[in-house]
């Protein structure tokens, strides 16, 4: 008997699937420009999740249809293609796009609409615009969230100077920007300051300034493209032997080709993660290895530690929140998100006022004994040592930077 | 008589669009076909009449929205006047580039211009008050009456720009001053011997070109609540506004407008569509192929059509 | 600023310079003394990057790959401006502004031609040079530097030497300075021109190697050096290559003193200033005839 | 004695290292047909470009009608009387032969658009072009090009009118055909300077001429003294 209703059951799920329209969840996201490379890999993982949910019989019995069109890594374009989301594909949920500078144009929008929208590793975006139905995947919330763990390390290990550098980029500036603030309050005396423009050609003169100023530490913002330039420069000119911790918040030390072509040159980095192998959560292991064989396909990064987790999550907490409410209204889910917490293969998320992360945990890793030109290497635990936050913790820092880079 | 009818059809046309229950996407794709059909015919106004070619469309459109922001964050002006601000700044600084480098050959003026791009976006990456290079969010002020959203405004508002440049634009063709530029692009020399005081007009058609890229670069931080440099000053506003009328057909008003409506709406059509590296290549295949095949652009393969069909009659 | 420093900024800003003039000089031909407005050079320059980086994948050292792409990318160049020549140059009219448009889609094209092969990542290459430095005492300047600066002397010498002392170099300039004269002469400026044309994209395929030595590079790199390039070239006065050199370190070397003493953020503002002074006060270049 | 209409006090202008022109003196006279020689590189095209303002010379002055107006930009020399022809034609090409008069005709003259346009059509019927009016300009022949070069300087309402080689590369009919245009020209009282490589020419039409070598004059005349003047014979058989 229980056999035959669920037979049924299946079978009304199945017709029900093929009757009712799909959930349609839009999404625009960068494939093409400087943010292209990370886009193309979180937009696999949110397409994994969809084949995952409609195997399970979608959302409300509704096959869920994914729409995500290319915003070119540019703001212009992304408040038409969110209308032509909203508008004309009429889409049921909105995820946001990947970055800051792609979702600060469509805040407005949503915000007037009153629509519910999920956050893509944005930082800080809802400051100004304080949408209350924002809720974002990223593990940081404001600048403290984000560098306190790399002042409070280099602290503990008896640091008193720091030097930082800072692309002229917007999220870079923002980081820095709260890092000093934090650094003056922790009493950390700032020996070196530069914020080099987008296209720096070389980064000789600026880390050769770093090593004539003496820091105990240097905090790095860059993006990824200067990220590989700075390590370069770095390990052939030297830091010198007074800094402890270099790094920090460097955008680009997460994705797989930059990993993978620096090598051994990581080596002694202290740096910031979203996840990395080690940290605990149930089925993230069985959701990288599913990535894989779709990465090496579709020939984005292989191994998907930064943005395709995260990305995988937000499926996740939309399919509980409306299976939750039985409903796609977006105030209820909205109030149902803030009210809740949701497990994911990231960890139980759940958030503060803000939309931001209520227990913000951004990992601080260094790499250790990485060698050149392997991949698989960094799926090991031990070559991104977990410093900080406490609760994932695998090691304690090896100082200073020289010796750990394992350079004179 | 008729293009003026032209004209205020246009406007009326936009405004009664903003009034219906139009689906608001289109007007968020138009405003931004809009923008172009501003961006290009101002261009014109110096590269296809008089034959320099400004690369710095980018500058002045980015300086424009600067100019409006600074308005709207330290006095809450009002749109008209951050549009009205931005032309008078925009202007000037074309006046200013025009000023060092018109009186060289055109290949100077263009590399001057590019050099404003980056002088400009270099300013305000590191100018605080406008958000440095974190770039700033902006809170729209509430819609005006009659509207129904800001966006619908916006759309209205350019509608008018576009009309506004393609008005001055046609008066320059066809007054003394088109003759004049069109005499300067054929021969400088021979212009300046037959009594055109050419730095004089290369010096307006300058101004007049970047205070009109100037306004429509002072909607845009409205439409986009946000500002930030890198997309303020990028070079697809360059490439855009000269591809524009290039595909149009530059020797005559009508050839940025259809420039920009043609390129502006694929553009549009193939980031809803295509969305992967294909719909970057779209700009530069068309560019090539146009300039290559049809020199005169659409207008001109429409006057050969026509020819040829008088002709086989 | 110290003593010390000050000199430090002077040898990176001579490093850099070098660089710029390196990546330069193939356009001080073809612009400098062709005339072409060849936006797309940085564009084939980094085409040439990313074949340095396909032949360094079969264990190529980078500046060799480079030298032997030179004759490929001179036929590339050579196949250019016939196309550009009969396309745009000889209907004549508007040349100037059509061929603008026709490079500015070129290098378009180059660029989404590179993201669809080899998607937008960076790629860099590896060679004995590149990820050590040369360490005088507490100094050290890292060697792939000092490769760019050999290059781009050699370069420099190199192009020197065959303008003023080859029959067909001798042409080249003859064709920049006064055609008719050359036609007199019984020599068919076209063939000129398309050799010369050759040569300067043979002579990009080196830049590109050196670019990729220098850093890792991406498909729209080139969108960074259209100003860069043209600002040393302009600077330099058109089409002299000793200009070229002396313009690069001219905007290595204030980059450089501008980042020690002033910060970074202002340096493009900086290099790009330079150019419009100069462009006011002595348009004929630093170095120009 | 009633003061020339041109007068030209000590030019000079260099190109580098080159002297194209050094201290060159010379008067014009109202009513004068005046002719320039000289062997190729001489100087002549950079003394005219001098005296139209497509140059600037570096020392000495240039008066017309007792203005100096060597710091004047050549659209306002054009404006004071001074038009030229260019040796090269430079036809505003994307525009109609007609139209082609009507920039000088507004610009210089400062007609509106409807009298330039009756005036141009009266130019070109004297010049024999008036059937080609409406004809874009980069479709006409060799002379007819010449021809619109004399009737655009014409619309110019010139008191002094330089022809930089009006003649060149014309058949013997044609050069008859031009030059009778320069006569009739210049017996409505305009000025005539004539540059020209067709010795024969020059010498039917000038009054008076000079003749200049490296940048110098080497001797002025009437043609019949000019053609016997050894220095000028030196200079054009390059002995």
């Amino acid at each position: 008997m229980r056999f035959v209703s669920f037979i049924l059951g299946l079978a009304f799920s199945a017709v029900a699937l093929a009757q009712s329209a799909p959930v349609k969840i839009g999404i625009g996201i960068a494939q093409t420009g400087t943010l292209g490379g990370g886009g193309k890999a979180a937009l696999l993982a949110l397409q994994m999740w969809v084949e995952d949910v409609n195997a399970k019989g979608g959302l409300l019995g509704r096959k869920v249809e994914l729409l995500a069109y290319d915003d070119q890594s540019n703001p212009a374009t992304t408040p038409g293609i969110y209308t032509k989301l909203l508008d004309v594909d009429k889409v049921d949920l909105l995820i946001a796009p990947y970055g800051t500078v792609p979702t600060a144009p469509i805040m407005p929008l949503v915000k007037q609409r009153g629509l519910l929208l999920m956050g893509n590793f944005s930082f800080q975006v809802n400051h100004t615009v304080k949408h209350d139905m924002w809720f974002n995947n990223a593990p940081w919330g404001d600048a403290t969230s984000w560098t306190e763990g790399f002042l409070r390390i280099g602290q503990n290990i008896g640091a008193q100077t720091i030097a930082f550098i800072a692309a002229d980029q917007e999220f870079a500036q923002n980081l820095a920007n709260g890092a000093k603030e934090i650094a003056k309050k922790s009493g950390l005396k700032t020996v070196y300051e530069q914020n080099y423009p987008p296209a720096t050609v070389d980064f000789s003169a600026m880390i050769r300034a770093i090593r004539a100023a003496k820091p105990d530490m240097v905090f790095v913002c860059s993006y990824p493209n200067d990220s590989v330039a700075i390590v370069r420069a770095v390990n052939e000119i030297g830091v010198g032997p007074t800094v402890k911790l270099f790094g920090g918040g460097m955008v680009g030390l997460q994705f797989t080709p930059v990993m993978e072509s620096l090598g051994s040159s990581l080596n002694g980095i202290v740096n910031y993660h979203s996840y990395v192998p080690g940290m605990k959560y149930p089925g993230i292991e069985d959701f990288l290895q599913r990535y894989a064989k779709k990465a090496a396909e579709a020939k984005v990064d292989p191994l998907g530690f930064y943005l395709p987790p995260f990305n995988y999550a937000i499926g996740q907490i939309l399919e509980q929140a409306v299976a939750a409410t039985k409903s796609l209204d977006q105030k209820l889910l909205a109030r149902h998100l803030h009210s809740h917490e949701f497990n994911t293969i990231v960890g139980p998320i759940s958030w503060g006022p803000d939309g931001e992360r209520a227990r913000p945990a951004v990992p601080m890793i260094q790499f250790r004994n990485v060698a050149d030109k392997n991949v698989e290497q960094f799926r090991q635990i031990g070559k991104q040592v977990i410093l900080h936050p406490p609760q994932f913790k695998s090691g304690d820092p090896v100082v200073p930077y020289e010796k750990a880079r394992g350079g004179n | 008589m008729k293009f003026w009818i032209g004209m205020a059809v246009t406007v009326a046309l936009a405004a009664g669009l903003a009034l219906s229950r139009t689906n608001e996407y289109f007007f968020y794709a138009g405003f931004v076909v809009l923008q172009f059909v501003v961006l290009a015919t101002a261009w014109n106004i110096l590269g296809g009449y008089a034959g320099y070619v400004n690369f710095g469309t980018a500058a002045f459109f980015g300086i424009g929205a600067y100019t409006a922001v600074v308005l709207f964050k330290a006095a809450g002006a009002p749109l008209a006047l951050q549009i009205l601000a931005a032309a008078v700044i925009s202007g000037l600084l074309g006046f200013g580039t025009g000023l060092l480098t018109l009186r060289l050959r055109g290949i100077f003026f263009s590399i001057a211009t590019v050099a404003v791009i980056f002088i400009m976006e270099t300013a305000m990456v590191n100018w605080r008050y406008v958000g440095g290079a974190t770039g700033m969010q902006l809170l729209r002020p509430p819609v005006m009456e009659p509207f129904e959203s800001y966006t619908r405004m916006l759309f209205v508002t350019m509608a008018i720009l576009a009309v506004i440049a393609v008005s001055i634009a046609r008066y320059i063709e066809v007054s003394w001053i088109g003759r004049g530029l069109r005499a300067i692009r054929d021969s400088e020399e021979a212009a300046e011997c037959f009594g055109v005081p050419t730095l004089q007009l290369k010096l307006f058609a300058c101004t007049v070109s970047g205070a009109l890229m100037g306004a429509a670069g002072a909607a845009m931080p409205m439409y986009m609540s946000f500002i930030e440099p890198p997309s303020s000053f990028s070079l697809t506003y360059s490439v855009s506004a000269l591809a524009m009328p290039m595909i149009g057909g530059t020797s005559h008003w009508l050839g940025p407008v259809i420039g920009a409506i043609l390129l502006g709406s694929v553009q549009q059509i193939v980031t809803v569509t295509i969305s992967n590296e294909i719909n970057v290549l779209v700009v530069g295949v068309l560019l090539v192929v146009f300039v290559v095949a049809a020199p005169d652009g659409v207008l001109g393969l429409l006057k050969k059509l026509r020819w040829w069909l008088r002709s086989s009659r | 600023m110290s003593f010390e420093l000050l000199l430090e900024a002077i040898v990176f800003g001579v490093l850099l310079g070098c660089f710029y003039a390196a990546v330069s000089i193939g356009l001080s031909v073809a612009f400098g003394l062709l005339d072409v407005p060849h936006v797309a050079h940085p564009a084939i320059m980094v085409l040439g990057s990313y074949c340095t980086y396909v032949l360094g994948r079969y264990g190529w050292d980078p500046i060799v790959a480079g030298i032997a792409l030179m004759p490929l990318f001179f036929l590339l160049g050579v196949a250019i401006y016939r196309f550009y020549y009969e396309s745009f140059e000889k209907r004549g009219s508007d040349a100037g502004v059509r061929g603008l448009a026709f490079f500015f889609g070129l290098a378009f094209i180059i660029e989404v031609g590179l993201i669809l092969v080899f998607g937008v990542d960076q790629r860099m290459v590896e060679a004995a040079y590149i990820g050590r430095s040369l360490a005088l005492g507490e100094f050290r300047i890292p060697w792939r530097m000092v490769v760019a600066f050999g290059v781009a002397l050699a370069l420099t010498a190199g192009l020197t030497i065959y303008l003023s002392r080859t029959f067909t170099g001798r042409a080249i300039k003859a064709v920049a300075q006064d055609e008719p004269a050359l036609r007199l002469m019984g020599a068919n400026p076209v063939r000129i021109k398309q050799w010369a044309f050759g040569i300067a994209t043979g002579v990009t395929a080196l830049a590109g190697a050196m670019l990729i030595v220098v850093g890792p590079v991406e498909p729209s790199l080139d969108r960074v050096y259209i100003g860069r390039t043209f600002a040393v070239v302009v600077l330099a006065g058109l089409g002299s290559m000793t200009g070229t050199l002396a313009a690069g370190l001219i905007l290595g070397i204030s980059e450089s003193i501008v980042l020690m003493q002033f910060g970074a953020s202002w340096a493009p503002a900086v290099a790009f200033g330079l150019l419009l002074v100069a462009l006011g006060i002595r348009p004929q270049g630093l170095f120009g005839r | 004695m009633v003061a020339p209409l041109l007068q030209v006090k000590g030019v000079s202008k260099h190109f580098g290292g080159f002297s194209a022109l050094s201290e060159v003196s010379l008067e014009v006279a109202e009513g004068e047909r005046f002719g320039l020689i000289g062997p190729n590189g001489s100087g002549k095209t950079t003394l005219i470009n001098c005296v139209s303002g497509a140059l600037r010379n570096e020392a000495g002055s240039i008066v017309f009608r007792g203005e100096e107006i060597s710091r004047l930009a050549a659209y306002q020399r054009t404006r004071r009387g001074i038009a030229r022809s260019f040796q090269i034609p430079r036809p505003f090409h994307s525009m109609s032969v007609l139209e082609n008069l009507v920039v000088p005709l507004g610009y210089v003259v400062g007609l509106n658009d409807a009298d330039a346009h009756a005036e141009a059509l009266r130019i070109l019927k004297t010049i024999g072009l008036a059937d080609k009016a409406q004809t874009p300009s980069n479709r006409l022949s060799q002379v007819e090009l010449r021809k619109l070069e004399l009737a655009r300087a014409m619309a110019a309402r010139p008191r002094l009118l330089i022809s930089d080689e009006a003649m060149a590369g014309l058949a013997g009919n044609e050069v008859d055909e031009v030059l009778k245009i320069l006569f009739d020209l210049n017996a409505t009282g305009i000025t005539i300077i004539m540059i020209e490589h067709i010795m024969q020419a020059v010498m039917r039409f000038s009054q008076r001429v000079i003749c200049l070598d490296a940048g110098r004059i080497i001797c002025e005349g009437t043609p019949a003294g000019i053609v016997k003047n050894p220095d000028v014979q030196r200079a054009y058989l390059g002995a």
